[in-house]
């Protein structure tokens, strides 16, 4: 049995952790810590896991030991914990955007603060089992991406990497409530979130740097806020280059990913559900990428759909951990999703 | 089971044994519907569709 | 392995059957039937089971042999099914209301029809395991409840058991749009039926026969569309007998659910989700039950939740099934649900 | 032109009360008040007043003087201000609790604190013109009644006031989260408030005491937050005296609002909105009222809706406002609501 | 008095042109069309008209002189309609697609079918008063564009005029449930449709088209069917002309719209509803637009939004019909809309 | 573990070994807070409750 930690188990990413982890065969949740919270049962908080657990949180500041920890704390807020296990070889999993960005430079442009030293960010590995699953399976330092990225990243790595695709792409960006976490603010207030389409990020959405980072591409990402509380979709308009024809564009995503357990091609000509759309991808850590590809004018459309806490967080989290430990990826997370929804 | 490719999109469609002409296949990919042209070699056309209304 | 029919696979009920059935460990689905989309993937119709199973629907008329054959075709056209089988051991799950009712004159005036031949509704076990496990152990012929007489019965029961309250009670019932299946009709249309609080049955909804005929209260059930896909909830307003303590109240409930699998008590002090609400049963197979009593009254408010589609339907079919199979009665049911959501 | 004040202008119902009067042909709004924002412009708070205002919120403490004020603070506060005009002319229009109890025992009861002296209650008229329409015409202090209250008040008014139903009735009330204003607290955090069906007040919700001094009836009232910014809806279920018949029921309802500008009566054999729906009445002044009987049993379902910011609120105050100023009753009130929506 | 014929009054937008127009001072609905609904009540259908007319529904086969008629029917449809006034000088404003595009060889491109014939489409003025204002004092024949073509044209027009940006532009459309109309299908259900993110056009919608059209630039428009019922939004990506400045844009915009009654320009540093957002503009006319610039890298992204049955089609026409009727043009909507909502 | 009963609704609250006076307990069943008045015997009463804002 493997022990894990996760702290910020009182937010909407550690819930996601609680609900994955709790059943996972290979695994035993031993720490899951809150400040406000500490004492208080889990289930109160996640009342999803009522009769799942009986756990209750514990003060961060009271911190086992933990074969793994997995960190879903606020962003920036990951550093100090990371500094206080160097050197141990615990597993670390980080969920926060502290250690995704390579460059220190780009870390500073978008996320206007200094990059965490060096040293320390040169041990992670990206928690993106579609591009990193061999370094993953020996990894003791996991920075999982932003949700927005994973989708980004997913629906245009293969038009990438064939060189399918002029560089220059815009990606339009849509995401839930719970996107932004569990603290009140007038942002997230019902009666103003309901039925928004609320621009949060006109321009350089932050995951346009992990796209960029991790594609190669030339990537400019705008985001809004929609009606949902889960869920994020993209969609990346491209270029294709001269010639491109819709066949290349099919094969490069199947061959991409005709092994991966979690992303399944979806570009139909008939049904209701064509292209890829998060609803019927609550809970589950499918990312679904599809495409159009219009041959007159060599227009691109990429789409990519996942749950923002699951493929999105917690369930890509916990796809690493399946690698590292040697299971199968899809230990704890064979649920399909529902539909109607 | 043989299979084929859907002329659509390239994907792998399955053929039954006893295939029949005429009969309407579904390609697992991208769902588009297929008829069977002639049996021997299986060849698969797209069906005549009828336009899907599909929003807006 | 148990061989599996499901007729009415294309709709909502049998979209959920099929979720359930293709993961169950001991079941195999060999027929999913649907005249309509016969000859068309079962993935068409239901998107959340891409990459789950390659199966296509067939037509009824083509029905092969299978152990166990689910019904989840429209009210009134279970019959022909059960009447074609009369005589075999086949086991036949029926999800319509055709064999709920005992009493056929109830058939009749909640219904406007003549109900079944006798012969054929004297075989039906109520599929309610919380109630009629040890018969269900043996069944062959199994009537799984209505989704808001099952949440109005498990909220009632524990009440009308111990003989805590008197007979007259006025049930309050909210249901999503998944209630009244997958055909399009201006009812359903989107743009009317979002928002909506629609008593669409102000009197005498018909799981009212239902929750009477087993808890032998005086019920009456008024329903409400609300805005929900997937969902019921229902209040159940009754008054204690005289010198009823709230001590009483949860005892009772405790001793009738302690061993449940599938029934949480939630009657809580603090916390956003002090009593039972579906969004966070979404997938799950769980019916919440909790209560209120004012004591200086002695008015008791007992309430209950569930999705419509699971323990409401296909999810408490698979329960029994499970329970017919001698299976624990969780198998392939242990999705805990989402919060938030 | 009467100048008018509004103490709360930063909040949801002092929101729809600019709305309302930065309109109304016979008023100037010459002060719209608020802590928090004083200084900013109206339209920041207000986003849908762009283009209808440039004004900017004062602080309360430097109130000027007004023909008429309205108070749109929270539960409690409105006390102050009332005291503070004792003595002036001015008209004060309250959309608090404060002033809408007449039994001092009652406020204890429902509000657990002391209510307001006797003298400064004794000064106020209900704000329900469908009631006290005649005072109201020279009143200078108006209570207007909570949103829930004024629903089931006209629902029931009737059937009370003809003597058809028992005293016993039941109220299963639902409302939309800006019935709770527009502050920021976990409880109406979008992720957790979205598609909630939540029993905030599972009995005696304070609005039961208002219905109860207007009709005379034993009411027991429940409350439930379900998913929508706006609406309130009440299900009232009563019984009928031996013999009653529909159409004697339908009169009552006729007879009552047949000169009402504001009510309408809804109960209709066919069609998808048969019975009151608050989704088509939102930012409109009407509370729809609608009736089943069920002759066999003497049931009698009593259903009203209504915009809770609008007839549950501001409307209502501004309804009131045009009684005493001896203006047509709709005045600044034509909206007629939406459909599709 | 300017009498008005309504031929779909049945549909959404039907509805909504009798919304406005039963209140309009200077005209009066002397015939509302629909065959399949011919002689039931108009507030059978719009159940917000309920107390706002007593009419019903005539046959359109029945059409009697009015001086003014409106075209809400399917795409199309119109042309017959139009035929058979030809000659006459009633003025008919047409709200389907089948009159705006200039071009024959572009309808035919984005329609598939051949458009009407040159002297039907030469009469046509576009319905667009922030463009066409002049020509529609003495139009006869009125065509009103896309709800998106709207937006798109709206947002863009001002940069395109100004010369700001290079002519690429790709644009994101996002649309509510409503902008199907009102016939049940599976597409709408509310099941399916509820909380979508549908891309149903991945390339060349449509109103592409118009908004190509009217701004000259090279526009290539993607869809998706969102959660709402009402609502239309437009993200214009566009990269400035070398050297682009804020400062220019925001004069861009000002100038354009200064006089204009139902364009704002909202583009705020702080506040939750610093770009356009359709929820607080549902029934009212208005179309806000706004922008982002990233003088950096010279992005721009330009935002608008609507109510698609509104400023989107019915109150569209009625801002023509008021300036052909030389009134004011905010006649009969004077709706600021709600919030919050 | 030691178990006691709540004093609010009769659930089951487990006690730790270490139980300190004033400590705050939260009952699995109810979610009451229970302040421990005493520890030997323990002795469990409804803590001073701070009114939780819930709807409306
Ligand atoms: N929400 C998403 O969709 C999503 C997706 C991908 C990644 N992420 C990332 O995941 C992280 C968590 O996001 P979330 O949405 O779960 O946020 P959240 O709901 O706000 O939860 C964050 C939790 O962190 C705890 N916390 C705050 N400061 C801390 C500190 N210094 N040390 C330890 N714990 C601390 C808080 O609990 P206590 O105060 O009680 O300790 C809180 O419960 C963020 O970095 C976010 O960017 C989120
Ligand atoms: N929805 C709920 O929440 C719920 C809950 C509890 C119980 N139920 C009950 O479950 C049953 C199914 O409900 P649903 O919501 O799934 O309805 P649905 O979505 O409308 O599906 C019904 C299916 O039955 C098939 N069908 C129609 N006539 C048939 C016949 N004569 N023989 C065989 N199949 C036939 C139809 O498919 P083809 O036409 O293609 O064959 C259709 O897909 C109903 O009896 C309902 O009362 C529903
Ligand atoms: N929401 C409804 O559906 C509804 C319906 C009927 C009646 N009501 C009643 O109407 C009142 C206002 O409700 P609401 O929903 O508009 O609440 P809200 O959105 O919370 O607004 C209340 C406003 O009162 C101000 N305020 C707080 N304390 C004050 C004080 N001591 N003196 C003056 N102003 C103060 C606050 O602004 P600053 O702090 O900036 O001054 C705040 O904007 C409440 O009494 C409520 O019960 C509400
Ligand atoms: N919905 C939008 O957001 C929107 C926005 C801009 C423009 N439009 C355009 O406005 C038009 C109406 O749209 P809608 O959304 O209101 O559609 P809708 O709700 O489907 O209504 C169309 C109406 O047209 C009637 N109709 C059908 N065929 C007809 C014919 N040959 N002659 C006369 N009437 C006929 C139908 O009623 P009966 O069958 O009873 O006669 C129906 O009520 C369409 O051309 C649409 O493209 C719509
Ligand atoms: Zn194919
Ligand atoms: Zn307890």
């Amino acid at each position: 049995m493997t022990t894990v930690g996760i702290i910020g188990a009182a937010g909407y990413v550690g819930g996601e952790l609680l609900r994955l982890l709790l059943h996972h065969p290979d695994v035993r949740v031993t720490g899951a810590y809150s400040a406000s919270l500490r004492g208080k049962r889990v289930d109160g908080a996640h009342p999803n896991l009522r009769g799942h657990t009986a756990l209750s949180f514990t003060d961060p500041d009271d911190r086992g030991a933990h074969d793994v920890v997995f960190l879903a704390v606020p962003h920036g807020r990951a550093v100090e914990h990371v500094r206080a296990l160097a050197g141990t070889s615990t597993c670390v999993v980080d969920l926060t955007a502290d250690f995704r960005l390579r460059d220190p430079g780009a870390h500073q442009r978008y996320y206007g603060e200094v990059p965490p030293a060096d040293d320390l960010r040169a041990a992670f590995t990206p928690g993106l089992p579609e591009l990193y699953r061999d370094a993953l399976r020996t990894a003791d330092r996991i920075s999982v991406p932003g949700c927005m990225a994973t989708a980004g990243v997913l629906a245009l790595r293969p038009l990438a990497a064939a060189g399918l695709v002029e560089p220059g792409v815009v990606i339009d960006a849509k995401i839930g409530s719970s996107g932004s976490g569990s603290s009140a603010t007038t942002t997230n207030l019902h009666a103003e979130r309901s039925g928004a389409m609320r621009v949060f990020a006109p321009h350089r959405h932050r995951h346009e740097a992990e796209v960029a980072q991790e594609t190669g591409l030339d990537v400019r990402m705008t985001a809004t806020g929609v009606e949902a509380v889960r869920g994020a979709q993209v969609l990346c308009h491209a270029s294709g280059k001269p010639g491109l024809a819709e066949a290349d564009v099919r094969r490069a995503y199947r061959d991409a990913y005709a092994d991966e357990p979690f992303v399944r091609v979806v570009a139909q000509r008939r049904g209701l559900y064509r292209l890829p759309e998060p609803k019927i991808l609550a809970g589950t850590n499918y990312c679904d990428v599809g495409f159009s590809v219009e041959e007159d004018s060599g227009r691109v459309l990429a789409v990519a759909a996942l749950d923002n806490l699951v493929k999105g967080a917690a369930g890509n989290a916990v796809q690493c951990l399946n690698i590292r430990l040697g299971r199968p990826e899809d230990t704890g997370m064979r649920f399909a999703g529902l539909h109607p929804v | 089971m043989a299979a084929t490719a859907c002329p659509e999109c390239e994907g792998s469609v399955e053929l039954a044994e006893s295939l029949t002409q005429n009969e309407i296949l579904e390609c697992p990919d991208c769902l588009s519907e297929l008829e069977v042209v002639t049996t021997n070699p299986p060849v698969l056309a797209l069906a005549p569709e009828m336009a899907e209304d599909w929003g807006e």
